[in-house]
């Protein structure tokens, strides 16, 4: 398997078909997996894939410094490369000068990420080349929205009381704006001033200003992998706040982010039968 | 007097007043030349909520329930639906024509002989709706006409003395009980 | 292949000649049919001129009957019973509502996802290539006028099969097993269906116009797929002849006739001695 | 620091019944900024205006806010009078404090408090206001008239005449839409050549018209004012220019037996033919799918005949660019087809009237052919399938119109008139023949349209029966009519000879794509939408475009001929000036920041934002951007929303002006 | 029930400027009266109304929130409210999520012929949030929706 993976690489790299490879690497057995960027085809030994490997590389794809390392190939799960659709879509990335590198997924983690137990994308659709093969069937028949609907069993107030608790434990460090692959702006929103549009102040008010933000600009582009989440420095659950529109995107207008490169983006198209029971 | 549709009331279920009288109901209806009121008519009679007279009209009996109505209505009308209803209810009040009794006794004799055995048994609807509609009007040769027709069909094999009954006829008693 | 079968009341009873069609011809095509154990009558035009939850319960019982069996197709070779079960099945498959309080008269659960077919339905599952192909004598001499009547096209967007103004599916059938079809006026009209027995009279006179059109079009014979459209075309010709006191001498065949013709079934097998119109040349007589 | 006016306003006693003006300007005196605060009767008024005037002047006032009505009723006035003293009129803002206040509030406490936050209001976006100059865009005095039919054509020539450049895109090889097909028009009963034909060689010659024959609109860029058309001219294998029109091709013409669509099929043409003999331009066009010539190489009889050179076996399309100013959208409309095939998903034929496989079952327009003097039969009418003069004769009206079933809800509005002109001609034509109208019910509304039908009717013996048509069928040649008359309530049944549909009237084809490719909204048939029902009938919501005749929806000859009128006053009031002044408060994207997700270009209405990319003088890429077209721009600022980062930004209500209204309110 | 009859509650209304805002107008044209609660801010278009707004609103201590604009179909730029109705209906998602009083904010259509339905509706919204009491955003306290709320959650 990682044996197949590399020799791919090896030849991209070769070949100078691609200039950087974006794959996962270890500095030791037990030691963390983390991103690795492979310009040399004899430094391929250091691709690793584990099951630990469940960073999101897309992530990468936006920054400046990566970018210049020319054209790239990236290794990705089925699951990541809904991003990569999401980016398409919005003209982030011209798929021509990318090599994508699908590998089959079993999930991630010991035990299982919550991401990969109800994952309905282990095996990458649309890569050039995909690596390995699926073991088991994707079983989509797991309820995905376990979480949300136990979390709703609470009343408004309690929600509310949980989120100040949580939020109030924001440290503004933007830590998941930044592993975020699908927030790309060049100036934040929350950057701007004149207006000021997002209360910065590290009170409940900022602290809910931005996280409402943060999730509602991902409204309908939400892949659900978590990165947030599990970059978030003190742990906040915002799975939760993406999960909720999530849910309403798929309930709602049957939209599933990434999943399909036809769809029409979900906010920025509109249907003449849209429900609308919410409006007197 | 008029009866007209509550809520309550299946007619008042259905959407008359979708009907704008076009008439291709009457100008399609195999039988529209044997009918005392056109088709077209029975349900401007719903819209008006002239029940009395529609349930009273022969119309509703002498209806095949080929569908053509309700096929080629411009506005997706259930004309056949309607007359169902019709049928259903004019039973269910007493009030169907006297003339067309021999359809109605048909269908009662059809009904209470699956509900006896589960599956038609052809021999006996034709001796239960022969002898009702006798009672009904005494008409002696309407009595004996198909007596020869039972022969025809038994030299082709085509009559069975003994018809055939389900197993399990408790649930469909129970059907009929449930829903009547 | 093996499909479920809901044979009717008619085919059970006066209409033997159909069923006996029905299984020889479908038996040499190696379609096998499993019939639905204890079903009971679909209560044709009885129950919904009377009453309407029956006429939903009685066919819905068979449809549960099927989902209980892991029937996924059903052929109802009667247009009657086979539109009375698609259209409990739609009535079932859009409301649970409706699901449950049927499930709960019906003494089974059902949900109305059993695919009921027509005999033509079957036969173009079968297909028309291998119809061609396993020919054994053609029906050259066969002009043949399809008869639909009513309950096999109407209403169509509760059976969603064919042209419910034009349909052509048994002529292409026939073409296939190389018979000849006329283009004729009363494809769809109606025959009178269940009035035979209570108001004879409108029937002779419908099924007297049919007869007469697919004549005046130089047909040959009838071809129809509905019990009660050849018993009145069929068994009640006589009396229409007298009536009208002409001669139609109309050969009324069973879709399922022609293809066993075809396919070299003997008319003994497919029960065409038992029809009562058997006068002129049949075709497979002309085939031998 | 701005030096901010506020000028409050008694609008007699509508405000100060409610509101305690004094008060209000007192209070509103002591906001940061605010220089002067001063109350009026009428600040409408001439004295109020004036005062206005003066107090800008003797205060130094630079932004100003005006405390009275409604800013939809006196925004202008105000913004006006500042201007005329020397303040930038987008300086201005109002409050509401009648319609809003005054006039729905009882409590003068209340009122009064109210008054003096929405002033507040005010001030807080007035501040933020931004001198801004109205948008100047150069008009293009050319207008495009797509399609020549009777309402382009009027279109044209009005605009024309006036002085102006007209284009002329015709899809057919010659102009004259359906009306050149047609035999005699309603009420009057004259000849509809004798009517369009001079009309149409107007348009051949005039010398402000160019007129693209045998041409489609390929692609519209631009906007108001400078629109860049693209023409593609379909081969049509016969150079016009060289052409004399002699004829001496077609005549020679060995394929004698192509289906004129001109006629409907009813008549005959030649693979080199021109569609009808006062067609404009009269010069031919080789059909290409006929041509043995170019098929298979062939014959070429033509070319040896034609002592012009004009034939040329090579031609291919051509695309021309035109830049126009205003577009006018003239395509008119189809009949229904009445056969199964639409075109069009969601609809469905008639099969039970046997349409097209009855040879005399026929539709309007095609009868139009058949009593036409210059029809295929010379007018005399023949039935198509034996050329038998038919005795009995069956009109159908409403066949697709108001037949939701079919898919088409709407009524075709002209079927009731031509029916009963039919019926007429028919009438006149075969004295002893009789007509029979199947309808459902007679819209005739219009001059001498009633009298028109009862004519029909008591004069010519129409026999009109109230129902409609279940099935026709053929029977040893007689078509077999089951009908029903509603009130006699029978069934009907007429053994007629010919049948006649009045079928629907739907756009013509590719009218939603045309629609598309210029940003014009259609409704659920295709049909082309007004920008107002009532007020702006003739335009749609794409500035610069027009829309006249069938196109928008059914109509008769006079209501496209006056509406093509409209459009052309409608033209020519945008024509009469050199340069369009628009609204400045529009929307621009800031193309530092912005991310180029273009969520802005995929909700903009109007197409307004444009993809590009920035690249330096030696042209490497150094970012791409959304860019606003300010022609386009009507200032909806859906873009702002959409906008992730907020680089998109609304003059007049930028995120600056409504952060502070909203903060204003604590 | 926390609220004391002092209280007068703070309604802040993003209309747009073709539909609702006329409609306002000829509220007042008509003469119909209505609680003097509500502050206008007037925009291009629903379109224009972004979901910061709403939160900026609340943040200065509004008690209820109204966001109005044209029918479906009259949108006078065509299609803003259409783009606005999907926003609002994600929006509403996440806010409820949040916990956040969905009775404190408010959608309407309203046309400029609507000047009754204009004075309904605002009408109604003050008597509500009056009754509900100050919305104190972002305040872990209960409220009297969230007691309503728990009744219909065990019913």
């Amino acid at each position: 398997m990682i044996e197949s993976l590399r020799k791919i690489c090896r030849d991209l790299l070769q070949s100078n078909e691609v200039q950087v490879v974006i794959g996962y690497g270890q500095s030791g057995p037990g030691k963390p997996v983390h991103p690795v960027f492979v310009r040399r085809p004899e430094d391929i030994h250091q691709l690793v894939w584990n099951e630990h490997c469940y960073t999101n590389l897309v992530a990468y794809l936006k920054r400046k410094e990566v970018q210049s390392l020319g054209k790239a190939a990236i290794i990705v799960k089925g699951c990541d490369e809904r991003a990569l659709v999401v980016l398409e879509k919005e003209s982030q990335l011209e798929r021509k000068n990318l090599h994508v590198i699908g590998v089959a997924c079993e999930g991630m983690g010991e035990p299982r990420l919550r991401k990969c137990q109800t994952c309905k994308v282990r095996l990458p659709r649309f890569a050039n080349e995909v690596v390995g093969q699926m073991a088991s069937a994707v079983d989509d028949s797991r309820p995905r929205w376990n979480e949300l609907e136990e979390f709703l069993k609470q009343s408004p107030a309690e929600r509310m009381a949980y989120w100040v608790e949580e939020l109030g434990r924001c440290l503004k460090c933007y830590a998941c704006r930044q592993v975020c692959p699908l927030c790309y702006c060049e100036r934040c929103l929350v950057d701007k001033n004149r207006p000021t549009c997002i209360n910065t102040s590290a009170t409940p008010k900022g602290n809910f200003a931005w996280h409402i933000t943060r999730a509602f600009h991902l409204a309908g582009r939400c892949v659900g992998c978590d990165e947030c989440t599990r970059a978030c420095p003190v742990g906040i659950d915002l799975r939760l706040l993406n999960q909720s529109l999530a849910r309403a995107a798929e309930e709602q207008f049957n939209y599933r982010a990434g999943m399909d490169p036809q769809a029409e983006i979900l906010l920025g198209s509109y249907s003449l039968q849209d429900k609308e029971s919410f409006i007197g | 007097m008029t009866t007209h549709p509550t809520p309550a009331h299946p007619i008042a279920l259905i959407p008359v007043e979708n009907c704008y009288q076009c008439g291709k109901c009457t100008a399609g209806c195999p039988m529209a030349e044997r009918m005392d009121v056109m088709p077209n008519q029975i349900v401007r009679l719903a819209q008006l909520g002239e029940l009395e007279r529609a349930l009273r009209a022969e119309s509703i009996w002498l209806c095949v329930s080929c569908q053509t109505c309700s096929t080629r209505c411009p506005k997706s009308f259930d004309c056949a639906g309607l007359m169902d209803i019709l049928r259903q209810q004019a039973v269910e009040q007493a009030k169907a024509a006297p003339s067309q009794v021999r359809t109605q006794l048909f269908q009662k004799a059809f009904l209470r002989n699956i509900r006896r055995y589960g599956r038609l048994n052809e021999l006996e609807l034709v001796r239960t709706f022969k002898t009702l509609a006798f009672l009904k009007d005494m008409n002696i040769p309407f009595l004996v006409k198909d007596a020869l027709l039972a022969f025809k069909l038994q030299q082709r094999g085509k009559l069975y003395l003994m018809g055939e009954r389900v197993r399990d006829r408790g649930v469909v008693d129970r059907i009929f009980q449930r829903c009547l | 292949m093996e499909i479920g079968y809901y044979p009717g009341c008619a085919l059970h009873g006066s209409s033997n000649d159909y069923e006996a069609s029905v299984h020889a011809c479908l038996k040499a095509l190696d379609v096998s049919l499993r019939e639905l154990d204890d079903w009971i009558c679909c209560g044709a035009t009885a129950a919904h001129s009377l009453n309407h939850k029956l006429s939903i319960a009685l066919p819905a019982r068979n449809l549960g009957l099927a989902e209980r069996d892991g029937f996924t197709q059903m052929l109802a070779p009667c247009p009657m019973c086979s539109m009375e079960l698609i259209k409990a099945g739609r009535c079932l498959a859009e409301d649970p509502q409706v699901r449950k309080e049927i499930s709960g008269i019906v003494e089974l659960p059902v949900t109305g996802k059993t695919k009921v077919l027509n005999l033509i339905q079957v036969f173009q599952q079968v297909g028309l290539e291998r119809l061609k192909s396993s020919v054994k004598t053609t029906l050259e001499s066969v002009r043949a006028a399809c008869y639909y009547g009513c309950l096999l096209t109407r209403p169509p967007e509760t059976l969603q099969f064919d042209d419910c103004e034009q349909p052509s599916s048994m002529e292409k059938i026939l073409e296939a097993l190389g018979a000849k079809v006329v283009t004729w006026n009363y494809k769809t009209e109606c025959c009178g269906a269940g009035m035979t027995m209570a108001n004879e009279e409108t029937v002779l006179d419908l099924s007297h116009k049919i007869l007469s059109n697919a004549a005046a079009h130089g047909a040959n014979c009838l071809v129809v797929a509905c019990p009660m459209c050849h018993v009145n075309l069929d068994m009640k010709q006589g009396d229409i002849e007298s009536r009208f006191n002409v001669r139609h001498g109309m050969v009324v065949y069973y879709l399922s006739d022609l293809v066993g013709l075809a396919l070299g079934l003997d008319p003994q097998t497919l029960g065409i001695d038992r029809h009562f119109v058997t006068r002129p040349a049949s075709p497979a007589q002309v085939a031998n | 620091m701005s030096r901010i006016g506020v000028f409050t306003c008694w609008c007699g006693e509508n405000i100060a019944r409610t509101v305690d003006v004094e008060r209000v300007a007192e209070a509103v005196a002591q906001i940061p900024g605010v220089r002067c605060s001063v109350h009026n009767k009428y600040m409408c008024s001439d004295p109020g205006q004036t005062m206005i005037r003066e107090k800008i002047a003797s205060e130094r006032l630079d932004v100003l806010v005006v405390a009275s009505c409604s800013p939809h009723m006196h925004l202008k006035t105000f913004r006006k009078a500042a201007g005329q003293a020397g303040i930038n009129p987008y300086l201005v803002e109002m409050s509401n404090i009648r319609e809003h206040c005054s006039w729905v509030h009882h409590d003068k406490e209340k009122a009064t408090e109210k008054a003096i936050q929405l002033i507040r209001l005010s001030v807080e976006k007035v501040r933020r206001n931004r001198a801004l100059e109205p948008i100047k865009v150069p008009v293009t005095k050319r207008a495009l008239v797509i399609g020549g039919g009777v309402a382009g054509i009027q279109a044209a020539l009005d605009i024309a005449d006036t002085g102006y450049e007209v284009v002329m895109v015709e899809r057919e090889p010659s102009i004259g839409g359906k009306m050149a097909g047609l035999s005699e028009t309603f009420p009057t009963l004259d000849c509809s050549q004798c009517i369009l034909t001079p009309r149409m060689v107007e348009v051949g010659q005039h010398s402000r018209i160019r007129l693209y024959s045998y041409s489609e609109v390929e692609s519209v860029d631009g906007y108001v004012g400078n629109f860049k058309v693209t023409i593609r001219q379909k081969a049509r294998y016969v150079d016009i220019d060289k052409c004399t029109g002699c004829g001496e091709c077609w005549n020679c013409c060995p394929l004698k037996k192509q289906l004129s669509e001109f006629d409907y099929g009813m008549g005959t043409r030649r693979a080199i033919y021109v569609p009808f003999p006062q067609a404009v331009p009269a010069r031919p066009v080789i059909d290409k799918n006929a041509c043995t010539k170019l098929k298979k190489g062939g014959c070429g009889l033509c070319e040896k005949k034609c002592l012009a050179k004009a034939i040329n076996f090579k031609d291919q399309d051509k695309l021309v660019e035109e830049l126009v100013g205003a577009i006018i959208v003239a395509t008119g409309y189809q009949l229904y087809r009445v056969g199964q095939d639409q075109g069009k998903r969601k609809l469905s034929g008639y099969g039970e009237y046997g349409y097209g496989r009855y040879k005399d079952v026929i539709d309007s327009l095609q009868f139009e052919r058949l009593v036409s003097a210059s029809g295929p039969t010379g007018g005399v009418i023949k039935r198509p399938s034996d050329g038998v003069v038919p005795n009995t004769v069956v009109f159908i009206s409403c066949v697709g119109s108001r037949d939701n079933a079919k898919g088409l809800s709407y009524c075709s509005k002209i079927c009731c008139m031509y029916t009963a002109k039919h019926t007429m001609l028919y009438k006149h034509k075969v004295h002893e023949g009789q007509a029979h109208v199947f309808y459902m019910d007679i819209r005739a509304g219009g001059k001498n349209y009633d009298e028109f039908v009862r004519r029909a009717i008591e004069q010519d013996g129409a026999r009109y029966h109230r129902g409609r048509v279940s099935k026709i069928t053929e029977e040893n040649g007689k078509l077999i009519v089951r009908g029903a008359d509603t009130l006699a309530a029978v069934p009907l049944t007429i053994e007629a000879d010919m049948v006649v549909l009045a079928a629907a009237m739907r756009p013509s084809d590719g009218a939603e794509e045309l629609a598309q490719e210029l940003g014009v909204g259609y409704d659920e048939f295709g049909f082309f939408s007004e920008s107002h029902p009532k007020l702006r009938p003739v335009e749609t919501n794409a500035a610069g475009v027009f829309i006249c005749g069938a196109c928008h929806a059914p109509k008769d000859i006079p209501e496209a001929v006056a509406q093509a009128s409209a459009v052309a006053g409608k033209v020519q009031v945008m024509f009469g000036h050199d340069e369009m002044t628009r609204e400045p408060e529009i929307a621009s994207i800031n193309e530092q920041t912005c991310a180029a997700c273009f969520a802005c270009v995929r909700t903009c209405p109007y197409h307004a934002i444009e993809k590009t990319e920035i690249r330096s003088p030696k042209g490497i890429l150094v970012k791409r951007t959304a860019r606003v077209n300010s022609g386009l721009c009507m200032g909806c600022g859906t873009c702002v929303s959409v906008c992730p980062s907020k680089s998109a930004d609304l003059e007049g209500f930028s995120e600056q002006q409504i952060y502070s209204m909203i903060e204003s309110l604590v | 029930m926390s609220a004391t009859p002092a209280f007068e509650p703070k309604i802040v209304a993003f209309v747009c400027n073709w539909c609702t805002y006329l409609g306002a107008d000829l509220a007042g044209t008509n003469r119909l009266e209505y609680p003097a609660n509500v502050r206008i801010i007037r925009l291009p278009c629903t379109g224009r109304i972004d979901f910061n707004l709403l939160i900026k609103a609340f943040e200065m201590k509004a008690d209820a929130v109204l966001v109005s604009g044209c029918h479906p179909g009259d949108c006078h730029y065509t299609s803003g409210n259409y783009h606005a109705r999907r926003r609002w209906m994600l929006f509403r998602e996440l806010l409820a999520i949040l916990g956040v009083d969905l009775d404190r904010i408010h959608f309407t259509w309203i046309s400029a012929a609507e000047g009754k339905k204009w004075q309904q509706v605002i009408t109604e919204i003050t008597e509500k949030t009056r009754e509900m009491g100050p919305y104190a955003y972002l305040s872990p306290a209960r409220t009297a929706t969230d007691e309503q709320w728990r009744e219909e959650a065990v019913s």
